[in-house]
Formats: structure tokens, C-alpha cells, sequence
């Protein structure tokens, strides 16, 4: 078991270390995790500004998990294979999903859409807790196959109440799946403050199903970059599960629908503002002189980039073909849903026919 | 409160207010109904006033919310439950079936379990999956359990003192996309029975019988035929189970014509039932056989295609117009 | 295998050992599936021939097994799932409404599913409590899902072979207490559709649509009517979603009245849904409305009152008397 | 937290000691341990008997777990409030409930039937692990209401895996609620033995929901009593939920219907049976001189008797009234039910009718 938090990065920007982890520090990493960071986050913004312009019904921002997600998204293998939840956009990044893609989820183009066998990352999943039982079951088909690859799934502290993760934790256990729990505890489930959903840490939770948790520092991508390597690597190697409790903070709202200041102070986030994840790998790339301002500028100009372009897709997005309500539904067919695409579509006609008439 | 123009949040939140003001063994349970006031501020301010102990932030899962309320039924408690979105019901869907349920016959009725579920429902908000379902039949063909649904502040106010009063379980469902609508409620006004169905308007040629959020639409259609001078009669069922057939069936008898109308997939949905009994209490009355209007047997689809899947106006007249032809 | 006279349970052990051994994908997971062979015995002798990586002990717990289930799937298993009684499955509702039946459409087609959910069902046997219900109506309200329950060995045998060989969630009704029964089982034989429905008994002057258990007692009013010179055409509906309305349509075209039976109660039962559809299918040829025989709308009854509480041969005759009085 | 298995008495019939645990010994204790120990083993042969001869549909058997269930039945209050699983007879006995009560609901007579509001004895669940959370609710309002009482709920090893039983576990941790988790590891859920349902000892479970589990000798009335009291009187005082595992045997069937040889082999049920919950007590007193021939034998005669009393007021049980279908579906009525009992009752009176005129 590891002991106490997992941090290699303090909130100063300062390097520590930790008895049972190593950090990997190469320049060119850190630059590469400080960049994958940046896009998220500006990749986030965007959507939560296009929201506001009623390009999106809705938005899960990631703000200030990023570290954690692109900590755990650097982790991963080729052959590893995602259960995210639905805030889990830099991860997706991570994964090679086009962000366009999760955007058209939350415009209400469709309820997914991609195919998750493509980057090995699976649609989100709004129903809290259902996607840690999926990502349990294919860590076991994964051991059934021999296969080298194992899963990382994510889900929230709210999460962790859910009955459905609790049996996700003892089946992985008893089956001794290759699987690592991957919670991003950033304190808040909607308005509901960690003290309403656990009495312990939550990294705790995995002792009672016989299987190491350990918390990192959910704002240190370097500690997330780590820990989640080394559980990856336990569970390839037939060591079983492992669940980390990234500790984090969600900066803003729980979506663009939540008006956080109905429950939680300033001081609080003020707290946790000191503890940017972006900001302390900033500042440790300027001391090491690993990065100057023009590195910085470079970045922030590729992701301004990249999200006019994505907005313009966005924008360019068009709308679901109303056939996609009968198309997808089974893959052998079923007979009541033919008859009802076949009556729709003749109803569909005659608003087409009186249009034509001119009415 | 005196008599006052409210929306339907406001409507459920003073009645509330009400109860728990009037009973000291109410509690509201349910995830984000404390502190925030729930997503929709149903029971904004509860908290505040009547402390953690009565309003309670529970944790995020609806099994054990649903399961804690009966063992605090069964204590003597009355808890009412917040269910988030209607696609959230279901990892409570045991505890509600297999206990909540039959507990009652169980224990030959020397236990009751006076919990209401309230759970927000329905489609034409423009939400993102899981929070736009109908799932009301799933609660009507199981026994033990009484299913209603308000169509207006007036009856929301009402049926949720009723609901809460009552020492039954009750699944409580509030059309979500009429929740700011306005009405008047007058907290000394006599309400119609809790599983009375009622007449929303009268008329002669056809009955739409609708609920919950169809209600509106199809005193919208009334209000359309009645310019091309058909006289459509609505009715607002208000109850599932029971369902009020007797008021469907005076209506029927008189207009000979049926239309149900709901969100819900038709297959095996509340219209199938109303289809049935109808047609059989009224057999040699009906001039038509009850059309059905209703979601189509896809999951909701995402919201850019609601607006096609949900039941509007024109489809509505359309199945008026199918009726009348026979 | 050879033709074989079997008994259910036998026939849909030999039908789940020849998916086991024709496709290594197949999996068979639930619990005491393995080691005993499942409290009926239905995976008698699995575990011990394709190994417990094929043949799965689960820990107990529904949501658990459906949700891995799921998930074995996404990585190109084809599990076949037994819950151990009808009463258990509501664990595992949440998982198969809100995951299993609709993720295929969330992805656009992208994935399938191929999950085959078992479950004994119906009264019958004399059991306790949530050992003897039909909760089929609320699957086949769920659109993403197909629902089928054979009456006899031989359409359990094919019909078993089916559901795993298709690409979609399959709910797979057993009814129990057929379990026993023997019919000749022919492997070689080329088998009904999946979701056809079978003409159990030719009739001319009235239709009894019943599926699973009801359709033996359909059949027995059915040689009982004739003694007394009435003909009843049995329907064994076989699939409810989708249901072969084709089927009944003909049928009830030819004999002019319908009754259906079903152990599950009358209200928002599968009865309601044909009522409905055959009425508005065939409106000007019936001469009677639909009338439905099932359970009532109480939880099932402790054993000494099932039989006063399931649709028997009685029963179904008086209906058939009050469909041919009109 | 406790460590280790707590025992006071182990199946040699000796006296042993542990160190956080006390165990209360008196003469006239033991023998009202041993007294009940003997009458729960007697009224449950005497059903499983009743059963065989087509009295009942089914029984559950509690052999073996008699120490488990007498022990927990002594810790308990007036005040004290149980939510038994369905194989708590010896539990039920101690809260004087009516053992035709248990009998008639496997009769088929009733699903349950007694009023649990009498014996502070809730009905038996059936369904596995859905009766933790209504403790956990019923305990969630002993405190809101200030009550003296606390809850102890049972269920077995399997029901741990469900979703619901680590809801409760949280709920109660959460809400502090004053709750004894009690859980009788029997070895077996049906055919599946432990390490199928958990990697790891049960008490352990506790642990990752933040409250303390103890590991007691199912088998040992005294650690089963000591443990027991110790955990409600935490409950009580305000100190929140415990988890017990006894660690004991089904030495029977799973019920009636089940075959166990199908499943296990006779060395395991051998090596339990040595370690038989009255056989040790029965040690003990003899060796204390604390009962002898005479005492057992009045204690074997009174339960004779009274399974004969059983047997004879079960086969006078009447059939319950088809009425009972509609009669206590809701407590305000429901117009749906009234139209169908009418219904029902007029179609029964066709019967009526029809014999009444010789038909
Ligand atoms: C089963 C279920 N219940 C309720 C909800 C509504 N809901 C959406 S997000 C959320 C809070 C989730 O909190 P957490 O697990 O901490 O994840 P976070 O949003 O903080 O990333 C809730 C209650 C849901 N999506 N699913
Ligand atoms: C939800 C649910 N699933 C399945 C069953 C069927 N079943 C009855 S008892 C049992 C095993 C229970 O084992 P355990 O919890 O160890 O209790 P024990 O019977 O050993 O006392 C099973 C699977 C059930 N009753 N409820
Ligand atoms: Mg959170
Ligand atoms: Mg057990």
C-alpha cells in the first residue's frame, strides 16, 4: 500500500519526491504534458463559451482536473482500452478523439456517436457509476484474450456511492481483472461536498475489496502520470486492481447549468486556485529554463488555433437526420420499429406534399 | 400563502413547504435538495427553513435513498424522495418494485410505506440523454404503487399535499417542461380527488385523453380543430394508477371518438391500457378504434431530433383527423 | 444430438452447450450457473465441459453481472446471462433500460450488444415470494431490447439458438414451470423466425393469444371448448418485442373475437398492447372487444393463493363465453 | 479495530480470551444460551421435517449458525430493532416472535404476515441485501427521533456483494446512523463458496466505508454475544455502524430444494462438524458441572414438545382467504383493485352457484 498522497510537483512549482513512486522528468515530457494540459483546457473554454452562445445544450467543464486527466491519458498504452465518464475530455485528447466529437454529444447531434473501438475509448456515460461495471467486464475479456492491454475507467467521488461501483470493485477484485479505478475526487458531486457522499478518503474504499488505493495529487499531472503508469502496469502483469483517488478540484460550475455559488464559498476556490494544475508545471518549466515565454506563447497560439477551428466545425455541424431515431436502434432489425419508420416517414411526406402544393 | 400566480416549482416547493410545515415526520431526501434546492429549486430554500435533519443531501445513489426511505417509513417517518431525472430512477428501480411496493400486502397491511417519489419527466427541454424519459407505465403495471402526474401548478400544489397526506406509496411525476408554467393556487381552495381524472375542456366530436405534459398540447389542438369547427374534449387524467375510467368512459360515450396522447413509447404504453379498457367498457359506442399518439420505440433520441420524436400539435390533429374518418 | 424427446430445461441445456461449442465467444455467467448448473439445472454439466473461463460463477450481485456482462460484450463475448428468478432481475434493471438497451443507438450503430439475459419466470411451482412473477410488459415497453419466451423444448432449443446467434439484447422468458415438459427436439430441423408467432391450435370461432406458460392452459380451454362444439384458434405469440401482430391480425380477421391470457396482471400487461393494435389493425372485424385474462393488480400471492390467482382453464372460458355473448 | 477472529470458546469446549473483548460467563447464562441454541436447532428440524412431508414449500435451514443467531439475539434491547434476511429463526425466537409465523410464510400462507412493529422483528426479505438499506433508514430515524434502540440487520456472505448492502454500508457511515452490520459468513451462497463473492476476509469490508469490522467465531455463542452487545452499545452511544462477520457454517442445505453434494465434499461439512456451535457449549457446561444428563434431557424434552405443539398448530393453519389477494394492496384503496375483487368475487360466486345448483 502507498502511503500518503503522491505528489512530485507542489503547488509552488517545486519538486518533491515520494518513498514508493518515481516521477519521469524529461524536458520534452513535461513540455508535451504542460501543452496536452493548455489544449485542454482552451479546447474546454471554447466549449463552455459556445454553450453560452447556444451552440451546445450543455457543458461539463473540466477546469482544473486537467492534470489528472492528462496525467492518466499519458499513462495509457496502445492496447489500453477507456471507460470514461462525462467530464473526461482530456483523457479523450490523450486518446486521439476529435474533440468535435464530444461537442456534437453535448450540441444534441447524438447521444455518443463514435465509435469506441477506434481509439480504444468508449462513449461517455451519463448514468453515474454504469461505465466502471463495462470497463470491469472488458478487463475481464481482456484477461480471457491474453490480451496485453488493460482498462482505465473514470468516475467521480459522487460516483463511489453508487452501488453499481462498489460491485464494479468486487467483481475486478475477485476476477482479478486488469483494471485501474481511476476517481477524480474533485470534492464536489453537483453541490454535494465529499462529506455527504463518504466518511473516509476515498482511496480507502478499495481495502475493503482486497485491492491497493492510493491518492495522488489529483492537481500534480506528474504524480497522476505515475501512479496511474505503475497501476496500468500491476494490472498487465496480472497483478489486479488498483483505484486512484486523483485529488482535485472542479474550478467551475458542475456544468453550464450549475450555479456553484448557491453552495460553495470563495475562499474555497480561492483555496484551489493557488493549486492550478497548469500553473505549477508553468512555473516549473520557467525555473528549470525549460520553457520561456515564447515557448508559451507558441502554445497558447497553436490552441487559439485549434479552437477557431473546431468552433467553425462546430458551427458547420448539421443536424441529426431524423431517420437516426429508427436507424440505430437494433442491429438484426425489429419489426414495430420498421413499421414506425415507415409511417413516419409517410407522415414526414405529407407535410413535404402540402409544402409542394404550396399550402 | 394566500392565493398566488406560481409556476409549477413554485407550486411543488410551497406545497412542500406546506407539508413539512404541518408534520414534523416529512422529510425530503434526495441528492442536491438541501443546499442547492435540488437542479430545479423544487425544494429551494427547505433546507434553510426546516434544517439538515428534515432536508436532507443524501449520497449520489438512488438505491439507497429509495431504501433508507422505507426503513424511515417504517419508522414513522413520510419521507418524499427526489429523483434527479426520470433516466436516474432506475438503480431504484428494485427497491421501489420488489419493496416499497409490496411491502404493504407483505405484512397482510399491518406495515404502510407513505413515500412519495417525485421524479421530474419528460422531454422538450433540450437535455442531454437520460434526462428527457417518460418511464410512467414501468410504474403503473406494478402493483402496490399509485402513479399521478399534475399537468399544471394548480394540481401539482394539490395532488402533492395529497400524495404526502396519503399513507401509500406514491410515484410522483412532474412534466419537467412545464415546470415554469403559471397558475393559480389557492392553498384554501377544495382539490378535486388525488385519482380523480378531470375535464381540461369540453366538447363534442372527439376525446383527447392526455397528461402530465401532453396536456397542454392537446388543449393546444382543441383550441386548432375548434377553427376548423371541431369540438375536441380533453381530458387531463392527472392519475395512472389508478386511472380514472370512468370519467374517460362518460366522455367516450359521448363523443364516441378516442385519442391518447403521451410522450412515452406507445408500445406497451399507457394508451395501450386506455385503448383496451375503453374498448371494452364502451365497445358499441366507439365509432373508431382509440388511436394512439406517442414516442416512437427508439431510445429518446438526442435533443437536435426531440422536437420530431415528441407528440406535438400535428400529430395530434393528424390522429384526430385518422378518427373522425372512420 | 440426435432428435431427442426433452424437457425444457434439457433442451435449453443442449442449446446453450451447442452455442458454447460452436462459437468460443460465447459465455455463460450467473449465479450457481457453474458448479451446481444452476438451480434448475439448465447449465447442468457447462462448467464442467467448456471450463469456468467459459462457464461463470458470479458473485451475487444482478446489476454486477449484467453490467460486466456488457462489458465482455464491447470486447466481443457473447454472454448469455441467467438471473436466477424473475423476482432478481430488478438489480439489474437500471443496467439493462438504461446501458444494455440502448447503447447501440447512442453509438449510431457502432456497437452491439449480443447479450442474452435468461430468466425463469412465471407462477406456478408452489414458490416463495418474487419467485413466481412475469415481468415481461416491462421489457417489452423498452425499446433497444427484444423480449421472446417459448411455451414448449423445442422452441426453447431454437429459440435459444437464436437469441445467441443474433447481434441484439435478447430477454429470454423461461417459463418455469413448463420446465419439465417434453416435445421432441430435432437439431437439424429448420426453425421459425425468432419473432414469428406460431399457430399453437387452428380455430375458426375465436382467438386465445397466450405466450410461455399460458399457452398449454390456452390449449387445454381450447380441447375442453371443443367438447362443447367451439372452435378457438390458439396464437403462441412466442416474441413480444416485436410482436407478430401479422399473426393475430389474420387470426382475429378470421375468427372475429380475441382473448388474450397472460400471468402477468391485466393493467399495462401485453394484453393491453394487442387489445389495442389488433383493434386499430381490425377495427370492422371484430364483432367483441378484446378481453384480457391475467393477473390481477396485487403483488403475486403467497403459493396457497396462486392458483385462485393465475389465469386457469376456467378463467379463460368464462372469457371466451363473454367474447362469443356479444 | 479489533484484530483477529474473536473467540471465547473454541470447539474443544474450552474457554479462550481475546484482548479488546470481554465475554460474560454465568452458569444460568450459558444455559439459557445453550436452552435457546437447542429449541432454534429443534424447531428448525422440526421444519425441515414439516417441509419433507409437504407442510411447507420450502425452508431455509439455520443448522449450524445457531451460536451466530442466539448470540446476536441475547446482545439485543427491547428498544433494539431487527431486519432479519431469511434464515434468522434463531433470531427471531429470541425476539419471541411465533415460530408458526416463520412456518406459515414458507407454507405458502402468507408472504410474511407478522406485524414487525410487535417483536421490533421486521419480515424476512427475500430478496438478497434489500433489507440493509431499510435498516440503515430505520437507524437513520432512531436517531432523529433521540430512541435509545439501535438496529442490527442480518444477511449473509453473497449479499455482500450486492449493490445495495455497500450503499448501506455508506449511508450508515455517512449519517453516522446507530447500526450493527451482522453478518452471518456461512461459507456458502447456495453452490458458490466465499472466494467467489470476495477477495478478502468480509469484516474487512468495513474498513473502506470508515467504520470498524470484526471477525467473531460464528460457532461461539460468547464472542457471538460479547461482540454483539459491544457493537450496539457503540451504536447506541453515538458512535456510528459496526460490522460483524461471523465466521461460521451452513451445515445443511441451502433449503430444502438445494443438493449440496452437488457442490462441496463431506471433508469440509466433516471438519464443521467438529466444530458443531452447541456440541462446544454443551462441552463446557459438562465440564464446569455447570448442567448435566438431567439438564439436557429436560431441555431435549421441552423442545419436543414444543415442536410437537408446532407441528400440530401448522397443520391447523388454514388456508389463507382469497380475499387476502386484494385485501392489503394499499391502505387508502385503490379503484382499480376494488373493480378487480368485485370482479373476483362475482366470478367466484358463479362457482358458487353452479355447485349450488348441482351442477
Ligand atoms: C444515476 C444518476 N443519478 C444522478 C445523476 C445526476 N448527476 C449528474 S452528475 C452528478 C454528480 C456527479 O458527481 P461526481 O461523481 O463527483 O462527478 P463530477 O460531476 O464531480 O465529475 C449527478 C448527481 C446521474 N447522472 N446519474
Ligand atoms: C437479488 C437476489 N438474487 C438472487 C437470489 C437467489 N438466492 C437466494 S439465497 C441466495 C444465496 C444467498 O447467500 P448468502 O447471502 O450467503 O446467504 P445464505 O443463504 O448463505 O444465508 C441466492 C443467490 C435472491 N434471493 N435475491
Ligand atoms: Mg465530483
Ligand atoms: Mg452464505
Amino acid at each position: 500500500m502507498t502511503t500518503g498522497t503522491v505528489q512530485f510537483l507542489n503547488h509552488e512549482g517545486e519538486l518533491t519526491s515520494h518513498p514508493d513512486h518515481e516521477a519521469e522528468i524529461s524536458p520534452d515530457g513535461l513540455r508535451k504534458l504542460y501543452h496536452d494540459m493548455a489544449w485542454s483546457r482552451r479546447m474546454d473554454a471554447e466549449a463552455v463559451t459556445l454553450q453560452r452562445q447556444g451552440e451546445l445544450g450543455l457543458w461539463p467543464s473540466l477546469l482544473g482536473q486537467e492534470a489528472a486527466q492528462i496525467g492518466a491519458g499519458h499513462a495509457l498504452g496502445a492496447a489500453d482500452y477507456v471507460f470514461p465518464s462525462y467530464r473526461d475530455h482530456g483523457i479523450a485528447l490523450c486518446r486521439g478523439v476529435d474533440p468535435l466529437d464530444l461537442l456534437r454529444m453535448f450540441r444534441g447531434v447524438t447521444n455518443g456517436g463514435w465509435d469506441p473501438a477506434e481509439k480504444n475509448f468508449h462513449l461517455y456515460t451519463l448514468v453515474i457509476g454504469s461505465q466502471v461495471l463495462h470497463a470491469t467486464g472488458y478487463a475481464m475479456g481482456l484477461a480471457k484474450d491474453g490480451s496485453p492491454g488493460a482498462v482505465l475507467t473514470c468516475f467521480g467521488d459522487g460516483a463511489t456511492s453508487q452501488g453499481d461501483v462498489s460491485e464494479a470493485f468486487n467483481f475486478a477484485a475477485v476476477y482479478h481483472a486488469p483494471i485501474v479505478f481511476f476517481c477524480q475526487n474533485n470534492q464536489w458531486a453537483i453541490s454535494e461536498a465529499n462529506e455527504r457522499q463518504t466518511r473516509v478518503p476515498l482511496h480507502q474504499r478499495a481495502d475493503g475489496f482486497g485491492f491497493p488505493g492510493v491518492r495522488v495529487d489529483g492537481n500534480d499531472v506528474l504524480a497522476c502520470l505515475a501512479v496511474t503508469k505503475w497501476a496500468l502496469e500491476r494490472a498487465r502483469s496480472g497483478e489486479g486492481p488498483t483505484l486512484i483517488e486523483a485529488f482535485t478540484y472542479r474550478m467551475g460550475a458542475h456544468t453550464t447549468s450549475d450555479d456553484p455559488l448557491r453552495y460553495r464559498d470563495g475562499e474555497e476556490v480561492a483555496y484551489w486556485n493557488l493549486r492550478d494544475p497548469l500553473a505549477r508545471l508553468r512555473t516549473l518549466l520557467e525555473a528549470r529554463g525549460w520553457a520561456d515565454g515564447a515557448y508559451f506563447d507558441t502554445v497558447a497560439a497553436q490552441c487559439e488555433e485549434r479552437a477557431v477551428d473546431l468552433r467553425a466545425r462546430l458551427r458547420a455541424t448539421p443536424d441529426p437526420d431524423p431517420g437516426d431515431i429508427f436507424a440505430h436502434v437494433h442491429a438484426d432489425g425489429h419489426a414495430l420499429v420498421d413499421e414506425e419508420r415507415a409511417r413516419f416517414a409517410a407522415y414526414q411526406a405529407t407535410f413535404a406534399d402540402a409544402a409542394g402544393r404550396g399550402e | 400563502m394566500t392565493v398566488q400566480k406560481l409556476p409549477m416549482v413554485k407550486a411543488i416547493n410551497e406545497s412542500l413547504r406546506r407539508a413539512l410545515a404541518s408534520d414534523p415526520k416529512v422529510l425530503v431526501m434526495g441528492e442536491d435538495v438541501g443546499r442547492l434546492g435540488g437542479v430545479f429549486r423544487v425544494t429551494d430554500g427547505l433546507q434553510k427553513e426546516f434544517g439538515d435533519e428534515r432536508v436532507l443531501d443524501t449520497p449520489l445513489a438512488e438505491s439507497g435513498i429509495v431504501g433508507t426511505a422505507i426503513g424511515l417509513a417504517l419508522r414513522g417517518y413520510r419521507p418524499v424522495v427526489e429523483i434527479q431525472f426520470d433516466g436516474f430512477v432506475f438503480p431504484a428501480y428494485d427497491q421501489i418494485v420488489t419493496q416499497l411496493a409490496k411491502m404493504r400486502a407483505r405484512s397482510l397491511g399491518k406495515v404502510s410505506l407513505p413515500v412519495v417519489i417525485r421524479i421530474p419527466y419528460g422531454g422538450g427541454i433540450g437535455a442531454v440523454e437520460h434526462h428527457s424519459e417518460s418511464p410512467e407505465a414501468l410504474f403503473a403495471h406494478v402493483a402496490g404503487l399509485k402513479v399521478v402526474t399534475p399537468s399544471n401548478a394548480r394540481d401539482a400544489y394539490w395532488m402533492m399535499q395529497q400524495a404526502v397526506r396519503g399513507d401509500d406509496p406514491v410515484i410522483f411525476f412532474e412534466p419537467k417542461r412545464r415546470y415554469w408554467d403559471k397558475d393559480e393556487v389557492d392553498p384554501g381552495a377544495t382539490p378535486l380527488p388525488l385519482h380523480r381524472a378531470a375535464v381540461a375542456r369540453p366538447g363534442e366530436d372527439l376525446t383527447l385523453a392526455a397528461y402530465g405534459p401532453m396536456v397542454k398540447v392537446c388543449l393546444d389542438a382543441a383550441r386548432a380543430a375548434a377553427e376548423e369547427g371541431r369540438s375536441l374534449e380533453v381530458l387531463d387524467l392527472r392519475s395512472l394508477s389508478p386511472l380514472d375510467f370512468d370519467c374517460v368512459q362518460t366522455s367516450v360515450e359521448k363523443t364516441r371518438r378516442l385519442v391518447t396522447v403521451h410522450e412515452a413509447p406507445v408500445f406497451f404504453g399507457a394508451g395501450a391500457e386506455i385503448a383496451a379498457r375503453v374498448t371494452e367498457r364502451s365497445f358499441y359506442h366507439l365509432e373508431a378504434p382509440v388511436l394512439r399518439v406517442g414516442g416512437y420505440h427508439s431510445p429518446y433520441p438526442p435533443s437536435r431530433l426531440e422536437d420530431t420524436y415528441l407528440p406535438d400539435l400535428d400529430r395530434v390533429l393528424d390522429a384526430v383527423d385518422r378518427a373522425l374518418a372512420y
